[in-house]
């Protein structure tokens, strides 16, 4: 086994080429800061491996030119930051009903409108979940480096591949901007999803029918399939109906498809939380803030212990209870004006004190600011 | 004797729009009393297709095969 | 406990300080150590006063931004007279003597360096002036060794331009020599 | 149904739910035709659409279909041409749909020049959501929200496709149904970007506000109203008034969007073979 | 005082009445179902009163070209459906972030997607708080009747003028469609409210300095104020700005103006809550399901009330808190997999029992489903 | 700057954000001389922008003045010009903001003829984000997103606003200055939709990338580039190629959007007094 | 308790139930009632089966969505066999015999009117069905009085039908009176 | 004697882009080491005004009222 040499590059980057290490090969987007980098990338690499880069007419364009390329059977990304993700939101949410998988990078710069280009943020986490009309499912993970930025972008394609699904990867200004060290794995050592094909003859085949993995199986258009695929409410045909019981079976589906596969799903780290007192709930570069008021903190002799979610959406609630239900108190520094931590009050507040730590003005959050906080809570 | 018929006609599908009857050059068509097309005088029909072609609901075939 | 060092270049846009400081994140690399590099976007980007910032450290890096550099290069006016005061007690300030005067500075070290001057004059091309200074700033803090930023040079400037760049670092490292204390 | 056309539709799917003597019932049938004697491969055909009473038909013939959201099918459509070049890629939309929401992805499709067959049901209304007006819908005309006559001034769509870019463009009508499917083969031949606009009726939200008469009176009108350009080309101005021009309007090759791409993929490969 | 006769009259057309009723003198729009009633009504009425109406190239074009319609001091209306509302999400974050007064009726039909057009939901309840990029203020309204619809439209309009935010108005498909006997008010007894006007001449006026109130005065384009408007942030003249104290002083401002006004905002109804054992919260047209439950329940002798968010967000979170301090239970029956439950349970989940009641099919949540569940917590 | 322009200016606010060389400061100014010489009413004038280096114009402007969204500018001028007619609305939009995401609009807008003097700052590249190809970036030209050359056509956006409905079209460049303050005076007198394209120049992101030397340079070669239409027209055709045109390319009144709804607006209320 | 009478009134598209149905409520309004109206909407309202339903309560309607009808009408067969079996036990369904045959229902009333019928023949414009099968629910429940009907029909009916549709309502009425129990 | 200039130029707003003086017919402008504008030439001048209308900055005001 070769190891690969370090090498410095940007968060941006990192995503780039995790998506092409992942089997993307097509690609449309439409130029935006802090987000530009990726479809730069992509548009000098793909074409080099025989893929496809497009700059379209605009976001809402890019987004449905994506789900019309991953129809084919390619797998396919598309990245954008906070006024183009907005534009997308329609088409995210067929993406989630008619489940046809796609990788949405969102390179989050401060809001809301035009807000504040080059300045980072963690401000569209809610909006990753609830951003679309309607109930949906819905997957977003939250790299916290540059190493993740490849890891994570990976992950999504193979989630989005393997669940039919939209998936996010939210990252923040500076996750996105910053260079780093990194030693990126080899090819052979990357897990590769691929989407489940179809195990029956054109015939037979219905689109939306599943068993128990509630995954449907999906035809790659033009190999003979010839099925129909619509945003309206459908049955196992693929085809439109208002039948409430129908309706509500789909609907039954979609909406838990994801719980059966929480386990894969959901990750997060855990750092000193064995014996913590106080729990500081953060992610993305915040997290790397908190990291650092940890080590210091524990220095002190603090107990203070960090959970991090790397899957934010579905969030993993459960793991988050199991520490809370032991500590005094949550913190959850963002850089917003507390999203996440609706969700983690949600979870905590039988359990223990919580609060948070919001800060939005295109500064990150210091370790100094968490420590002062744990002190003040503590 | 339906099958001698020069056009075959699938009821079920017809809408009554009147488009037919209104089209048929040599008004072999007619509607019934629901709007419905059925073939008022046969013998008058050459077979132009032109009903077939602008039956919106494809009820209308005209048999080429045999007279 | 391992050092963090912080490093602050700054100067005006066009001056090649975003290279410079992805050069000396690559020589670090290059050297093993763990770095992070980030840069400054927005308005400030085009054509005002621009900045390159590296972490350089043994250990893992958490908080990814400089708190207060150990090291500022101002290349120009403005950003010194912006940045000057942010430096660490006992830190390092290069300046480029040949474009900034009457700068002074109570909590660090400061040295002067006529960098735009050499490079343009010695170097005979001006374009290699922050390769000239970042140099320097290796030479003074020795945080990575020389041959690691010889690499890190090579890898990254255009075919051609090796011989004048080697002259510059030579310039550039012949300087800090002087200044070390 | 035509023994021979049966394989082209999903037949169990019919009747289609479109209004008694909806015009797009006998443009989805020339389309079907086109195809069929075109003799392209069914299983490598794709048709795509956005949302509205014409963006429907997809789902009544047997082929990959995509009913997409409003406005959009040719944002899809060019990722599925994109992403697949071997593919034959139609396009069905209506006059709300490509012209009202959908207006930037057709201007920059024609731009592109990339090989979609556009099929646009023109029948100068919005007819899924009741009537309203469209941006085809002529100046003065009635609809639920012009009430008092539409203010607005109406597109030619083959002229502003022409202007954007598209190599080919034709208008055929429910009427002019053999016109019609030859104008659909010429563009399916053509490789670029084919528009081909096809005068439908609403008689349901435009015709019964407009007192044109029911769906034969209406397709009457398209009788007299449309004028091949060939003839058109031979009669003074004071008798095209009021009429409008049927039959091939463009029809100027140019290079295809995927053809360009692949030709770089081709360059880059070779560059890096040496 | 004369009294106005009892007529029958659509949702969608109450809305578009009381839009007219308080001043609303320009809508811009595109067709939806279940929405487009309100652009046929105003396409009719608005002429006749020298108002505008303009059916815009699609949703986007539309809430831009009411934004400014709003700066030329006009009362500004749009009206649209899940797609639609999905569409507008940049240009509504705009309006938060520049403070232009605009009202968004949205008739709520069964997403996610395409998904029913004609069907009934309440599933957009949380992308009316989060679906545009960053943190912003919003405040969204929620009539259960014929009559709220009117009613709520002239407090929409009033909130948005005084509050310089956006402001919707949710209805669902039920409410929005169906005919109801009611008795509209007299011109005279409507109370409208009219932004507030520059107090200071051309030259000294800052369009966005405020005083204790937080509501900046807001000039009509065209008398001679001569300001900058823009979607970046921006210091009180206007301007933008990247300075982080100044970023975080507007943000500040922003995420706080309606708190102060909380007691103006927050509407709400309580039924039968006092000694209530078990709390129905409900609103829209679930609201009506569960008034009829709690009816019944009480018949039977059943301890049951019903808190009904007339203000949906904010959220009315002290007035449930402290009710719910009081039950055991409270039940949460939405149109929707369980979206304003999360909030519920967030406030409600260190007080008492939580459980929610989610129907998505395109049917109502009838009475006798709300029973069944009361004696299910019971 | 000339003192009678300077309350035109917001001049606290200058110098403006733009990179030395570019273009867009050249054609502000001929902007401001136009409003000028047209003798508008400045209290009565506003002006709107989406966003884009260009769209920054408008800050530097003393107006009412409105930086919206990327691509929305013309939408938000409809809602002004509509909601009150009264006011001289102005649109400045860069070639990304008017013809990539904004391109539906800028047909609409258009097609409806309404009263909006729009000034396309045409720069061939989206300069703000740094240089990814547009819409109007010709076919083969490097940018941060064609590193291999644009295999897009690109449009010709008069041709595009004409076939769209706009009554005046005309081209300038930041070379012509005088030109082009005419063309937009010319287009202040007409009443309804007026495009003027400016050919501007980004050094910084297009001419760097693709040799086109400095700021001088590129201004010098739209000197060359350049023809008039009307000297043009006295040219045979092999003369043009590598040209293009200048001047006013459209003039064609037609009913204009605003005033027909009040024309509406005023017989209804004439139905309602008898 | 007071009554909440459930009307469901189905039949084809284009038979003028959604008028129907309206006027229906605007005769409760007029009566001085609670009511609210509701009618279906989608695929089924192109072409199909069309459906409307009206509430009538003398205190405020809750749920507003019928339940279970006390009455339904139907004026053509596919309507008839979808909501036939939705009919409250002792119920009232008024079907149109001219178009429908061969119904049977166990848990209401059934009353047959040739309502297409007598609107083309008896009234002699077949667009009067919808009246005159709507004054026939009015005379089978009295649930409002027959003024108010008369008053909400002349309200929403075309300029110079007048006529027409009172000998409507009158036929329809005579109808009904025959079938009072 | 800076008030006899031909030309106003505001200095401090100069970004030394080089086209007034690449661009003046007259080449009586030039520029300094940093590129900023400056008259070589002032004689030559013939107040065409060429180089104001050209800046992109505004620098220049040609002055028109007196010599
Ligand atoms: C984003 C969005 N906006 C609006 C609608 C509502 N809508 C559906 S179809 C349609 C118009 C269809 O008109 P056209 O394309 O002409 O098709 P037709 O029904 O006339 O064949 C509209 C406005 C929608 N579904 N999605
Ligand atoms: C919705 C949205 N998408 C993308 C962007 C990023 N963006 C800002 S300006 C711009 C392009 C501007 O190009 P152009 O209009 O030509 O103006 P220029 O900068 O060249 O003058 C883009 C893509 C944005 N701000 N908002
Ligand atoms: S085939 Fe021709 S002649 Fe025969 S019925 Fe049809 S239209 Fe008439
Ligand atoms: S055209 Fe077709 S649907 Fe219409 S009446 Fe004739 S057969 Fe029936
Ligand atoms: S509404 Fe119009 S377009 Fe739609 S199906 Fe009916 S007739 Fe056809
Ligand atoms: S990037 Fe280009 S367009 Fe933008 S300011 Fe610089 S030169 Fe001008
Ligand atoms: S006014 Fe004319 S001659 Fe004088 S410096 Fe300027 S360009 Fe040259
Ligand atoms: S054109 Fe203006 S900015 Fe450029 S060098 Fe000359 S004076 Fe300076
Ligand atoms: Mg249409
Ligand atoms: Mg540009």
């Amino acid at each position: 086994m070769t190891v690969n040499k370090a090498r410095l590059i940007q968060g941006n980057q990192a995503c780039a080429e995790g998506a092409i290490a992942a089997g993307v090969t097509f690609f449309a987007g439409y130029p935006i800061t802090p987000s530009t980098e990726i479809a730069e990338i992509m548009s000098e690499e793909l074409p080099k491996i025989g893929g496809k880069f497009i700059q379209m007419e605009d976001e809402i364009g890019s987004m449905a030119c994506i789900l019309g390329a991953s129809l084919t059977g390619k797998k396919v990304l598309t990245a954008s930051s906070g006024p183009g993700i907005s534009l997308k939101q329609e088409a995210i949410g067929y993406a989630s009903m008619a489940e046809i998988p796609c990788v949405i990078v969102n390179v989050q710069r401060l809001g809301p409108s035009t807000g504040g280009p080059t300045s980072t943020a963690q401000g569209d986490i809610m909006q990753a979940r609830w951003g679309t009309h309607g109930d949906h499912p819905i997957i977003a993970l939250c790299p916290a480096t540059v190493k993740e930025c490849f890891d994570l972008t990976v992950k999504a394609v193979n989630f989005a591949e393997k669940f039919r699904t939209p998936v996010y990867v939210l990252l923040d200004e500076i996750i996105g901007h910053m260079r780093e060290k990194v030693i990126l794995p080899n090819k052979e050592d990357i897990e590769i999803v691929d989407r489940k094909r179809p195990s029956t003859k054109p015939g037979d085949y219905k689109p939306y029918r599943t068993d128990e993995s509630l995954i449907p199986e999906m035809a790659d258009y033009g190999t003979g399939y010839k099925w129909h695929v619509t945003g309206l409410h459908h049955d196992e045909t693929g085809f439109p109906t208002t039948k409430p019981a129908l309706v509500e079976k789909l609907m039954n589906r979609l909406m838990s498809k994801l719980d059966k596969y929480k386990e894969e799903i959901l990750l997060w780290q855990e750092e000193s939380t064995d014996d913590a007192e106080v729990l500081i709930v953060a992610y993305g570069s915040t997290a790397r803030s908190a990291l650092d008021a940890v080590e210091k903190l524990r220095e002190a002799g603090i107990k203070v212990g960090l959970f991090r979610p790397i899957t934010i959406w579905p969030f993993p609630e459960e793991a988050l209870a199991r520490l809370a239900a032991n500590v005094k108190g949550v913190i959850v520094p963002e850089m917003n004006y507390g999203q996440l931590y609706l969700e983690v009050e949600r979870i905590c507040k039988d359990k223990c004190k919580t609060s948070g730590l919001f800060k939005a003005n295109s500064e990150p959050i210091t370790p100094d600011e968490i420590i002062a906080k744990v002190r003040e809570v503590l | 004797m339906l099958g001698e018929l020069p056009l075959d006609i699938n009821l079920k599908h017809c809408k009554a729009c009147g488009i037919c009857y209104a089209i048929c050059p040599r008004k072999a068509l007619a509607g019934d009393k629901l709007g419905k097309v059925y073939m008022s005088d046969p013998d008058k029909c050459t077979k132009c297709g032109i009903c077939e072609a602008h039956c919106p609901d494809y009820v209308i075939f005209v048999r080429r095969d045999k007279k | 406990m391992s050092k963090r060092w912080e490093f602050r270049l700054s100067g005006t846009g066009g001056q090649g300080l975003i290279t410079a400081g992805i050069i000396l994140a690559e020589a670090a690399v290059l050297a093993g150590k763990e770095v992070v590099q980030s840069q400054s976007y927005g308005p400030e980007a085009r054509g005002g006063a621009s900045k390159a910032e590296v972490i350089i450290d043994e250990k893992q890096i958490n908080y990814p931004k400089v708190v207060i550099p150990n090291v500022l290069l101002a290349m120009s006016p403005q950003p010194a007279n912006k940045y000057g005061s942010e430096i660490k007690e006992n830190g390092l300030i290069i300046i480029d003597s040949s474009l900034i005067s009457d700068f002074n500075n109570e909590k660090a070290r400061v040295v002067e360096i006529p960098i735009t001057k050499l490079a343009k004059e010695d170097v005979g091309n001006i374009l290699t002036a922050n390769i000239l200074a970042l140099s320097a700033v290796v030479g003074l803090t020795k945080v990575v060794d020389f041959e690691y930023l010889k690499e890190a040079v090579l890898n990254r400037i255009p075919k051609g331009t090796e011989e004048l760049n080697i002259k510059a670092m030579e310039i550039g490292w012949q300087w800090a020599e002087k200044h070390v204390v | 149904m035509r023994p021979d056309l049966q394989e082209l539709f999903r037949m169990e799917k019919l009747p289609h739910i479109w209004c008694p003597g909806c015009g797009h019932g006998i443009i989805m049938r020339a389309i079907a035709e086109a195809i069929k004697e075109s003799g392209i491969d069914m299983d490598k055909t794709v048709i795509v659409s956005g949302i509205g009473c014409s963006s429907r038909a997809p789902g009544y013939m047997n082929f990959d279909t995509c009913h997409t959201i409003h406005g959009r099918a040719l944002a899809f459509a060019t990722g599925i041409k994109l992403a697949n070049p071997e593919l034959n890629v139609f396009v069905i939309t209506g006059d709300g749909d490509a012209t009202a929401i959908g207006g930037n992805h057709f201007i920059h499709a024609a731009r592109r020049n990339i090989d979609l067959n556009v099929i646009l049901f023109n029948n100068n209304i919005y007819g899924m959501t009741g009537g309203q007006y469209s941006p085809l819908t002529p100046t003065g005309s009635k609809a639920t929200t012009s009430p008092y006559g539409n203010v607005e001034r109406n597109f030619d769509i083959p002229t502003l496709a022409i202007a954007a870019g598209a190599s080919y463009v034709g208008r055929g009508t429910a009427y002019h149904d053999k016109l019609l499917k030859d104008l659909i083969i010429a563009g399916i031949n053509n490789k670029g970007f084919s528009l081909i606009e096809a005068i439908s009726m609403c008689p349901t939200s435009f015709g019964r506000r407009n007192k044109l008469g029911n769906a034969a009176k209406m397709l009457e009108l398209q009788k007299t109203a449309a004028i091949n350009v060939k003839a058109a080309q031979k009669l003074p101005p004071e008798k095209l008034e009021g009429k409008f021009l049927i039959g091939e309007l463009h029809n100027k090759p140019a290079p295809e969007f995927t053809e360009e791409y692949d030709k770089l993929i081709a360059k880059l490969r070779k560059e890096a073979e040496q």
